[in-house]
């Protein structure tokens, strides 16, 4: 045994010409909140999307509790506990809050109707839907039945990382999840991510923003020209340390974890 | 937090026109522009229309709409998922063409010939679905492909004959089931238009109520996102199709009930009306919005349109120049009630 | 010389049993014959462009002779020009070309023949009661082709009614005609022409239609409002499901072609062609060459020669 | 930042099989597609069909093809914007009966009534555009709309007759203009087949060279992008409408000499056609993908696929199957090279 | 004169039952950076859409040197000089990073071809391309006619950003042009804005991240349910109190200048 709840060994992709990610290693520790930064077009966002099924690399294994695994899809994904926000969030427009806090787990109804027919128990939908986002406290949305397209950017973000608060199980991958917030909002994801860490469960964070990155990443996973360049530990380098390795202006000493 | 104004508020100091009040009406309850449609033309038609109003008459225009509603409820739930289906129409003849030639011309059982043709349009669904899903090709161009095919195969299958009426009646009269009525106070329906309001009604159900109909409004939403939201996009998609074969094939026994023959030659046309009947209904073409109740009126005002016209005498150019225009009236109206939005 | 002479027979659609007969009927005698026989045919009916393209590729797989149902008897008269340039004997089936002329002969139908002789069969039929008939006109399509008018017209006179411009339908003012309908000459549109018709008048007697598919939708939408005996259907074709259902009084009265004979006389005449270059000749007072028509019922009517069921059932085809 | 591994490196450290390498070179040059296809049809059907490859044959492909070709490029404008012009045909039908009607009957001088053809499609083009962009009515609902308008025009302007060729030659003879002819070593070209070459290669420049063309593909891609980069989505949509109205115009002129006669009657099918044409082409139904070449090559593929089962003697019920198979293939195809980038 | 370079009053727009913008006023001074903030859905996006002429308010007027206006498209807001970086960057995916950057105002040959047929300058418009995103030092590209689709969510924001600076000429508006940076491509975008603001134009910025508001603005203008509720000065306030009045947890003494 690894020790490692997620481990991702040698990823590569390519689009085209263009390599995206050229043997990446990535792992995570139980129980901890992982930051993955980098300079943009580094290849974080596809390292996630790798690891949450949303992309199938060409080359590179993954393991999940030191077993070799295969994410066809991000469904696959999901059913192993491993729940991701992405960038684009994966909301539909047209369907309420509510829908979308369900989507592809819904609940039926317990009667025969749900057990024979499939219906939905909308009732339970929206009651658990709106504890959620109380929960998060993100929420000024009165109606849960409100479509998303009518929500600004930063109340759809919302909307997507209590989702994936609500359901994950044994990973929780955020990306970006606080560039379209405001202050008091990203503050309340933040508190959220230290919730979901106290629970027992590792998250992984991309951000840029690097106050937050230093104030609750348990370690620091530095992404360079598609690649893991170094592992660091937030309480033994300086922020200014982290952006010197991010854009190769300084070399990292030791050898990454 | 910014909804600060409910709309109860905002309609104390907004003064509004009849018509501004109108537009609000509809765009919150947009399934009521096909109903509203259809009331009026009803109406109009009914002052200008000898016997138009007459219960024979009415009933005659659900007798006659009921076929290519039908195919108008499968359409629909391809649309739904932003693609379209061209075969409809071709799906259905064929289908009809099994039925009528293992029931009647090969002797089979009718129960058997009903159960194969009602496959066929089955597994009709099924290649386009698999062609939309494994090989990515849009539902256009996979439909424009098979409605091909599948027409090949009509020719082929029937000979280019019909099976008449008379050859069914003693050969296999359950495939004419559909076309038995009954009264119910001087309207006349055939067991055909229930067929029509029962598919609706299963739609209605299974789109609003369970998790595949979910599914289905956020595939047509958008298709990236449900991916990524863990959705099945392939396997919704494939069911999706496979359903709307399914539609067509008991379209295809319903026509057989309708025209009275096994005909490889009628309903040419009906892809296309099934196509007018959904947009007028209110289905957007972009996939993801609109009521499946939507298409039944619309299939309903087209039958009115033409019903009426009929009624009045008009030639028949000017049937196809009112109904160039309906398409784009009942549309515009839609875009209409909806820019109180954007 | 040893290249076997090869045909062309290029119909409207290939959907309708009538052109498939005589498709069918020309590879049949083809075979009989030594000639190879290429069929070609219209997606749709009116459909033009797909004939021409026939022809071009006819011409140039170098063909003898070609046996052509002109979708647009006008349009294809360049094509078929060009054809006899290259020194290919065309034959006009069914339609005559617009000028007739235009084609080296014409093997067809007299369609305004089959039309009169029902036309003047329902009017027989009716005896006295023909004065106040009510008549629904049930014709194909909006585009109107020669064949229809002609079918159309035909009747108009067979019943005694004045046709005015014999080009056109539309334009007689007999009261007895309650109106036109178009059936795209299906079953369905056959139907739903006949349910508009009996809306307009309730007290239709008399219903003309193109073909025997339209003729079934007639029947089966008068059969639901419980009219089918009030009403007499008369139809041109004489198909084998028309034949019957006249032995079954849907119809009362069918004229009937002969698409095999048609097509057998179109390749005798290009094996001849092939063989000694003579040209077939016109039957006498026509600018064609008649293939013949019959009427076909099971209630004879004075003065208007016809044949039984029975007898048209040996003759019918599809 | 990431591109730091080219192309020419990867050639070396990735090991390819001859398809993927074919892949490969097909994804960098992807308007080499169709050209491949084409190559690859004819040779098939030079070896199997008798007199296929003659230059009498080979002229006569580019002379069937040159009135679909020109519409093609009408229906790519308008696909390009990610629209749909299922009225194309009807434009061409109507703008040729109005030369007839006013050429040949009316005795209006030849210049002047092809004039008026003209701009009847042009017209044309501008109700389309301006349905689509004040009433904001999806194109596919527009042009359905308008098709049933068009063709009710084309049925009371020409009372459904054929104006004659001789009569033609006899009033108007410069309406068949674009059917003579001029020979060039065998191969006999008509002049309808160089103003077919002529409007593409005036596309080409437009849409790659000017800021007309920029705009297009950028309305294509993201309308909504477009707009807020200060494009004027809809004047620029309007132009692309009328464009392709002046192209059918055109068309319509070069059907004249094509057919001979104006023939109310031609060209029903010449709408789908033409999609097929540019689908095969390999024109994204989606907007702001692909190349104007595309639907030139799309259209003579199709017209060679059509040669060569004609010349084979198939029964027209395996020419539609085939022309099924060859729609879906053709975009299955282009589906394919486009994986390797997603 | 009033001595703004725009000005707006009493905006108002409702979107069916939302009020995203409640009778805001607005004002720019010229030569200033004015940052906008506020909450999530306080309506920030409408509120500068409005500005620059992508969505018409219901009512209120807009003033441009203190002269009535009404720009009923973003081009006639751009031909008056204003230029917009959308939260969304109204990027066309297809095109060419040079293409994107003309966009909608090509630039033609000088000779005939140029004049009399409208081919475009293919050349110079590439060059000049190059030159911006190199000045801009946000470029890691090298391929100027690289598909804008290929690039990273940064690489966007950065051609975004770019094209804006470059064509400005009255006023340069930026929705939330960092939230996507990373932090050496943020402060590339704060420098070129303190770069703009020295070439005398006046620039809009919103912005939810407070340093960066702190560090460059001239005056903060705050949002607060539709409409403005104060302008401070970032050196009279803190940052708490600046998101204490964002959030609604206190009021600000002294009345909106
Ligand atoms: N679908 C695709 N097709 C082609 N290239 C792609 C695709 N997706 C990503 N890339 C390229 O891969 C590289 C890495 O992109 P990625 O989105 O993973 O970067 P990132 O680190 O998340 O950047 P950012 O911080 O800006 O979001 C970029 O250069 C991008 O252009
Ligand atoms: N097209 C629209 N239709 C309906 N409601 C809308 C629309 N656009 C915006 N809104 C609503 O208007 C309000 C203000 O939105 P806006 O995008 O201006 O907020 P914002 O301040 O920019 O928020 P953020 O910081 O999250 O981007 C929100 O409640 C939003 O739901
Ligand atoms: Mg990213
Ligand atoms: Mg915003």
């Amino acid at each position: 045994m690894s020790g490692y709840v997620l481990e991702a060994r040698g990823l590569t992709k390519r689009y085209g010409r263009v390599t995206a990610m050229d043997g990446a290693d990535f792992d995570l520790r139980p129980g901890e909140i992982l930051a993955v930064i980098g300079d943009n077009g580094a290849g974080k966002s596809t390292l996630i999307k790798a690891l949450s099924g949303a992309v199938q690399p060409d080359e590179g294994d993954l393991l999940l509790d030191g077993k070799p695994v295969r994410f066809a899809s991000p469904l696959e994904a999901r059913q192993a506990g491993i729940e991701t926000v992405y960038q684009t969030l994966a909301l539909s427009p047209a369907l309420s809050i509510s829908d979308n806090m369900f989507m592809g787990r819904e609940l039926r109804r317990g009667d025969l109707l749900g057990r024979w027919l499939g219906i939905l128990d909308r009732a339970r939908m929206d009651r658990i839907a709106r504890e959620k986002l109380t929960e998060l406290g993100l929420m000024t949305i009165q109606n849960i039945g409100q479509k998303v397209e009518t929500l600004s950017g930063g109340q759809r973000q919302g909307i997507a990382v209590a989702r994936a608060a609500a359901f994950g199980s044994r990973v929780v991958i955020l990306d970006e999840p606080t560039a379209a917030l405001g202050v008091k909002e990203s503050r309340r994801v933040l508190d959220l991510i230290l919730d979901v860490r106290s629970r027992g469960l590792p998250i992984v964070l991309i951000s840029h923003n690097m106050p937050h990155v230093f104030e609750i990443a348990d370690r620091i996973h530095i992404h360079r020209l598609g690649r893991r360049l170094c592992v660091i530990n937030p309480r033994e380098h300086s922020m200014s340390d982290a952006v010197a390795y991010m854009t190769g202006a300084k070399m990292p000493e030791g050898v990454a974890a | 937090m910014s909804q600060t104004t409910p709309a109860e508020v905002a309609q104390f100091h907004v003064r509004r026109t009849p018509l501004e009040s109108l537009q609000h009406f509809l765009h919150r309850y947009p399934t009521m522009v096909p109903v509203l449609v259809l009331i009026v033309s009803v109406i109009g038609f009914g002052l200008v229309a000898p016997n138009f109003l007459s219960p024979f008459n009415l009933s005659l225009i659900l007798q006659q709409v009921a076929v290519v509603g039908t195919l108008a409820a499968a359409q629909s739930l391809v649309i739904l998922t932003a693609g379209i289906d061209l075969s409809v129409g071709a799906v259905m003849v064929l289908a009809s063409v099994v039925m009528g030639k293992l029931g009647v011309e090969m002797g089979v059982p009718a129960p058997l010939a009903i159960l194969a043709g009602i496959l066929c349009g089955l597994a009709a669904g099924w290649v386009n679905g698999m062609l939309v899903t494994r090989l990515r090709l849009p539902p256009f161009i996979t439909t424009l492909g098979t409605l091909n095919i599948f027409i090949a195969l009509v020719y082929y299958l029937s000979d280019r004959n019909t099976i008449r009426s008379q050859d069914i009646d003693a050969a296999a009269p359950l495939l004419k089931l559909f076309g038995n009525k009954f009264q119910a106070g001087g309207f006349v329906i055939t067991w055909g238009v229930l067929l029509m309001l029962a598919v609706f009604a299963v739609l209605y159900v299974a789109l609003n109520m369970t998790a595949w109909g979910k599914r289905v409004y956020a595939i047509g939403d958008d298709t990236e996102a449900a991916a990524l939201a863990g959705i099945q996009v392939n396997r919704v998609l494939l069911s999706v199709y496979m359903a709307a074969g399914l539609i067509c094939g008991l379209a295809a026994w319903s026509a057989i009930g309708r025209v009275g023959s096994v005909s490889p030659t009628s309903f040419a046309e009906s892809n296309l009306e099934s196509i007018t009947a959904v947009v007028i209904g209110g289905i957007s073409l972009f996939g993801g919005r609109g009521s499946i109740t939507g298409p039944l009126i619309g299939a309903i005002i087209v039958g009115v349109f033409n019903s009426g016209l009929r009624l009045l005498g008009v030639d028949v150019l000017w049937q196809l120049f009112a109904t160039g225009w309906l398409i784009i009236i009942a549309v515009a109206v839609d875009q209409w009630i909806r820019k109180i939005s954007s | 010389a040893q290249e076997p002479v090869k045909a062309c027979v290029i119909t409207k659609t290939d959907i309708n049993p009538f052109f498939v007969k005589v498709k069918e009927g020309a590879e049949a005698k083809g075979k009989e014959l030594g000639v190879q026989v290429m069929g070609y045919a219209g997606k749709i009916d009116g459909d033009h462009e797909t004939q021409q393209q026939a022809m071009e590729s006819c011409i140039a797989a170098g063909v003898k002779g070609i046996l052509l149902i002109a979708s647009d008897p006008k349009a294809i008269v360049p094509a078929v020009e060009q054809a006899k340039a290259q020194g290919i004997l065309v034959i006009a089936l069914d339609t005559p070309l617009e000028p007739a002329t235009a084609a080296d002969a014409t093997f067809a139908t007299d369609n305004f023949e089959a039309g009169r002789l029902i036309g003047a069969w329902a009017k027989g039929h009716m005896g006295d009661k023909a004065a106040d008939a009510h008549i629904a006109m049930l014709n194909i399509n909006a585009t109107q082709p020669s064949v229809d008018v002609l079918r159309n017209q035909g009747f108009v006179e067979g019943f005694g009614m004045d046709p005015k411009d014999k080009s056109k339908y539309g334009d007689e003012d007999d009261k007895r005609i309650v109106g036109q309908e178009y059936t795209d000459g299906n079953e369905e549109g056959g139907r739903r022409a006949m349910e508009a018709m009996f809306q307009r008048d309730p007290s239709i007697n008399v219903v003309h239609t193109i073909n025997e598919p339209a003729a079934a939708g007639a029947y089966e939408a008068l059969k639901s409002f419980g009219k089918e005996k009030d009403v007499t259907i008369v139809s041109v074709d004489g198909g084998c499901p028309g034949v019957r259902n006249v032995k079954e009084g849907v119809i009362g009265a069918t004229s009937q072609q002969y698409p095999f004979k048609m097509a057998e006389m179109g390749i005798e005449a290009i094996a001849a062609f092939a063989k000694d270059g003579t040209r077939p000749k016109a039957t006498e007072g026509l600018d064609f060459v008649n293939t013949g028509v019959q009427l076909v019922t099971d209630q004879p009517v004075e003065g208007v020669p016809s044949i039984t069921s029975d007898e048209g059932l040996k003759l019918c085809w599809g």
